[in-house]
């Protein structure tokens, strides 16, 4: 359906994970950019930066077939499977053009085509439908995987732990994505449970747990290489990935509820920073080599504001349609019931 | 032709849909090895396996989730509701999942799946086993909904719906399961979303569905016998789509209509159909459409207090008589 | 009489009823330190620390499950659902229990707790923040149903809310946080379950709730002055209870009806009052009421997909026009 | 209220252990023959008989002013707590004499004389309304706990994860009662989980749990003794009872599912029988004794029977009462409502 963006079915190493890592960062960036200007649509745009590793970690262990779900802080997941970020851009925008022709927006974006079944205004709304993926994977002998991605908000919902049940009790190929960025809005993990360590919980009902350091993708990538395997032959896992939101919750939240210099601690964990850094350092790319790539980047997000800007809005005639598979009637719309009614039609 | 109950029926349609296609599956609390708590999937686990009729754990919020994740995958699941008055527990997943997924998506895919359940009074069950919430379902957009009253209907409404493109709730009546009739499987079916005449009338028209359509024949029986009263009575079958234009001509011609239903009357499917047939029908009618619908109550589990909650035969034959003195 | 906001006037009713009494608490997500998502309960916890302003985890079905029992132990709570999207999360709760627990305990205890929530359009914020879910929750008997429009009874009405014995769900709407009005919060409001006649006419009466009331109020002025039609219009400020009996008058007298509401038509609100209406006054209707509604399907996420998918103040501008001509 | 039965502050010893479980034991087979001769409202009954070690054990430690909530299968967890039982015997046949009048039946029973906030048929229902009670108990700086008695089969709703995870976030006097008798309806609990062990997801809430055998009645109580305790001074427990379900689901399911050898074991497994030849070997009571309490508990829920068949029927004229409060209006019948419309009112 989509063509792919080069994401390398294991993680062929640091520099790629890197470049992935600044993609999404940069994207993010020019999602902030869209709103000043203006036109997104809305302003229930939840931005990834800090959290980059999660998505590229694990995403780089994804195989073509796989399936996955994500939250309402979704782009950096999406990026990093493949997705077109032009597409995504014009859908944040609320565009024809974009993925879901408007309909859906930042925190309802899809690919069929890349196995994305869906991201999620409903804190842990997405989790179940890993469940079921899992069971049509199991019954088809399929070799493919299905991933949830949610944010540490979604342990508050009982919906993850009947999921988490289902897999274990099922051995189903499914793996829970935690990304503990720390806060759900304005509440501190430990502001919304008594146990932080939330893989315990996991554990409890019978997957296979860890929790990583967000901080290094390299270990992110691991140990989800590992927990994805493991998940492939029927032992489903849980992997929490800490790491920390730089930002607002949503673009236009100050975060008035941290203190400045937990922000700054906070943000000092910034795993693109450090990958970048691990780079140079260890030789094995040079800075320029990396501005240069960071450069194209740019580039290739700054044209994607741009396609987003010229698209066009949705045609009204839009509205009505998939309510219901095509085939199907629309539904009547308010204006022609009211005209055929006065009409006694 | 085959003698059967309108339990045996729903059994029939799942058995005939597994054997044809291998992507149906069930789940649910108790379908597998329990056979399910009405008996409706007594069996079916010997025949097809635990992969394909699947017991869950208590757990309708991830039921209804597993099954739309399945159905976007590919399967084609139909999850077992163990009653309609646990629909709340899954209402997030149902209403902002199941319904909105292929309109937020931009059409990319559907949601393929049925949620089958049952409803209604009638076996002092309580407040919490004897609900009819088919109104719930019925005003959200994405949803079909459908409700067979008849031996007939719990066949071929139940395979119509499992080749539906889009998510299905199928409410059957609790009260229905031991009704016996006869089933032919390979009988030409009514079109999905069409509604069936069970009577021609002049008099008044009665538009129904579920347990209550027989109720409603019932009273068209002693209205006739009794009172030379010719009531047109309708099975709606599906609530969503749902098909006016086979009551139009009906009320245009008697003038008087009555819409009943087991649901709570207050913004309820009877509230939608008297609305709607009054639209449809306004310059012909005589009163305004009447509504016979449960009480705005909660349901007892005395059987006094719980068979009065609801339309019964006799005070839907009352009602047609006082429309029509 | 002070000048404030919609959000200022509920603000303010949370305050004093917090001094007033002292079993009144507030819990939901981001209640507290955040000071509520759309800023309703900023500074409470300041001022009645964190015993009484409770920020709980994101777990909407045990916030009203708390609640329920917070209001059986003797607390007066008020649960705050963050979008009223999220309600099928609590329908359990909230339908199962806090509705039916007078009624099933033989009138023991009620529950009397508080479901604040808002929800509309507006806001850009797609198909899982922007629905009108009031339909669930009038359909359900035991809970009372409150939707305030105005700044005085974002304030009067969330007093006399927090009065009740019995649950009462409150839904407030995004696009008027910000609205500025006048309020004496010393002043007798209209008596709780009373509609309130905004707009007197006699050429067609309006019926409404919630910002669709702006939008009708929007439409009568201009009705007046492009077209010379006197619309009345009705706020009925709860839709449980519902006071037929000052439409009525209104609509005999005019023998034309609209009723705007922003939730999905079909099986919705204006079903009901649509229903209610013609039933209550069949005999002088020109015209069928005319539902003005949301349409049957999910909110866009595109401004102008979101924009038309509800009723806007020309809609019903253009449909006062249609009825009249 | 409601006269309590003399239910003890503390566990006043074996005795009066013994003489609560057979009270249950009792009162539950009667409910039994109520069904038989065809005077229950009804058959969704469902029999704690093989529980009761766990409804008196724990009920033993509560106090006046603790409340609490049950399940579908909760008659001897309010018998234990001091239930009058022929009002809960005309309840169950749907009386007017009933503790709710009628309406509320088996799975609805409640008495707030007794802290009881209500029986539910909704697996999971009752538990986060001891989260609501608990934080009344705190604000009201009450010296009270509130119980959350529920079957193994609630473990699959997620609710109690929402409710535990509350309760230990806050500290709250609660404490979560699991009486796990093996199966919920015809599933086997490892055929609802893959880890059994259900303690363990409470502690990972960060709850204190435990798991106790309720063969022993002792047991149960000095665990209920020593958790109640910690509760009430803001350590929320769990404490998860094993134990064996004697009968079908509900009066009418015969158990095909489960093995003969499997349920005569699970029958030996008997905490009445138990603690009776445990106070017969001890030497503190003798048979005679036993049976002489015995004989007087079989003639009071032989009354039961008698007041319950003998209660009278619900008014018509109370089916519109107690919607709402007292004060309020009545709810519209449909009656009125259509012969007002078609007289033109
Ligand atoms: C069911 C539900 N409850 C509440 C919200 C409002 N809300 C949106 S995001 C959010 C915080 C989620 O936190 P987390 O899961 O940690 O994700 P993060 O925002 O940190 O990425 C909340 C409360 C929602 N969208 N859905
Ligand atoms: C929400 C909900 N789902 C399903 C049911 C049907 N049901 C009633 S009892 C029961 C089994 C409960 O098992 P458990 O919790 O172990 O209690 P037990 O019956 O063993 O005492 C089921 C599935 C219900 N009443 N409520
Ligand atoms: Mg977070
Ligand atoms: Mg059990």
């Amino acid at each position: 359906m989509t063509e792919k963006n080069s994401m390398p079915g294991s993680n062929s190493g640091l520099p790629d994970l890197y470049r992935h890592m600044r993609r999404v960062r940069t994207f993010e960036e020019r999602v902030g950019e869209l709103f000043v200007r203006g036109k997104s649509a809305g302003s229930m745009l939840h931005l990834s930066v800090g959290e980059e590793s999660a998505a590229v970690g694990v995403c780089s262990h994804m195989h073509d077939g796989d399936t996955f779900t994500t939250h309402h802080r979704g782009h950096g997941i999406f990026l990093a499977r493949g997705a077109d970020p032009a597409r995504m851009m014009a859908e944040i925008a609320g565009k024809e053009t974009g993925y879901c022709h408007g309909k859906g927006g930042s925190m309802h974006i899809a690919d069929m085509g890349l196995g994305h079944l869906g991201a999620n205004a409903i804190v842990g709304g997405g989790i179940p439908a890993v469940v079921g993926a899992g069971l049509a994977a199991r019954n088809g002998k399929k070799d493919v995987v299905s991933l949830a991605f949610f944010g540490d908000g979604a342990t508050g919902q009982g919906i993850l732990y009947e999921s988490m049940n289902m897999a274990a009790l099922w051995r189903l190929p499914v793996m829970f994505v935690c990304i503990n960025n720390q806060y759900g809005m304005g509440t501190r993990i430990d502001q919304a449970t008594a146990n932080p360590r939330l893989h315990e919980r996991a554990e409890a009902f019978g997957l296979v747990a860890r929790t990583v350091d967000g901080l290094e993708v390299e270990e992110v990538a691991d140990a989800a290489a590992e927990l994805i395997a493991g998940a492939r032959a029927g032992k489903p896992a849980f992997l929490a990935i800490e790491c920390y939101r730089f930002y607002g919750h949503a673009r236009k939240d100050k975060s008035p509820y941290r203190a400045e210099a937990e922000e700054a601690e906070g943000r000092n964990k910034d795993p693109v920073l450090r990958a970048r850094t691990k780079l140079i350092e260890s030789g094995i790319m040079a800075e320029t080599d990396l501005d240069a790539m960071d450069a194209e980047i740019a580039q290739e997000m700054d044209a994607t504001i741009d396609f987003a800007v010229s698209g066009n809005e949705p045609q009204m005639s839009s509205m009505f349609r998939d309510v219901y598979a095509p085939e199907e009637a629309e539904p009547e719309p308010v204006r022609t019931r009211i005209e055929r009614i006065l009409a006694r039609q | 032709m085959i003698e059967t109950t309108y339990r045996g029926a729903l059994r029939q349609a799942l058995t005939d849909a597994m054997q044809e296609n291998e992507a149906v599956v069930i789940m649910g609390e108790e379908v597998g090895r329990y056979g399910g708590a009405y008996g409706v999937t007594k069996g079916l686990i010997d025949e097809f396996g635990e992969d394909r009729v699947i017991d869950t754990p208590i757990s309708e919020a991830a039921i209804v989730g597993a099954a739309v994740g399945a159905a976007m995958a590919g399967l084609r699941p139909v999850a077992e509701l163990m009653y309609v008055d646990f629909i709340g527990m899954t209402m997030d997943q149902l209403a902002n999942q199941a319904a909105k997924i292929r309109y937020m998506f931009g059409g990319q895919i559907g949601v393929p799946m049925i949620l089958r359940t049952q409803g209604g009074t009638g076996r002092s069950a309580g407040a919490q086993h004897s609900q009819s919430l088919e109104a719930y379902v019925m005003h959200t957009p994405g949803l079909r909904l459908a409700m067979p009253a008849t031996v007939e209907d719990a066949y071929h409404l139940l395979r119509q719906a499992m080749k539906q493109p889009d998510p299905v709730v199928f409410i059957e009546h609790k009260g229905l399961y031991t009704m016996k009739g006869e089933l032919d499987t390979s009988a030409e079916p009514a079109a999905w979303g069409k509604a069936r005449v069970m009577r021609e009338g002049s008099d008044v028209v009665i538009v129904s569905y579920s347990r209550q359509l027989h109720h409603a024949l019932a009273a068209a029986d002693t209205l006739e016998k009794e009172n030379g009263i010719q009531a047109a009575v309708v099975d709606l079958r599906t609530l969503n789509p749902i098909d006016f234009a086979t009551i139009r001509p009906l009320v245009e011609q008697a003038g008087r209509a009555m819409v009943v239903s087991e649901g709570v009357m207050t913004a309820g499917v009877a509230a939608e159909l008297a609305a709607r047939i009054t639209e449809e029908c306004f310059d012909y009618l005589e009163d305004p459409v009447v509504r016979v619908a449960g009480e705005d109550i909660p349901i007892s589990v005395s059987p006094l207090l719980e068979k009065h909650s609801v339309p019964t035969p006799e005070f839907i034959t009352e009602v047609a008589r006082m429309m029509l003195k």
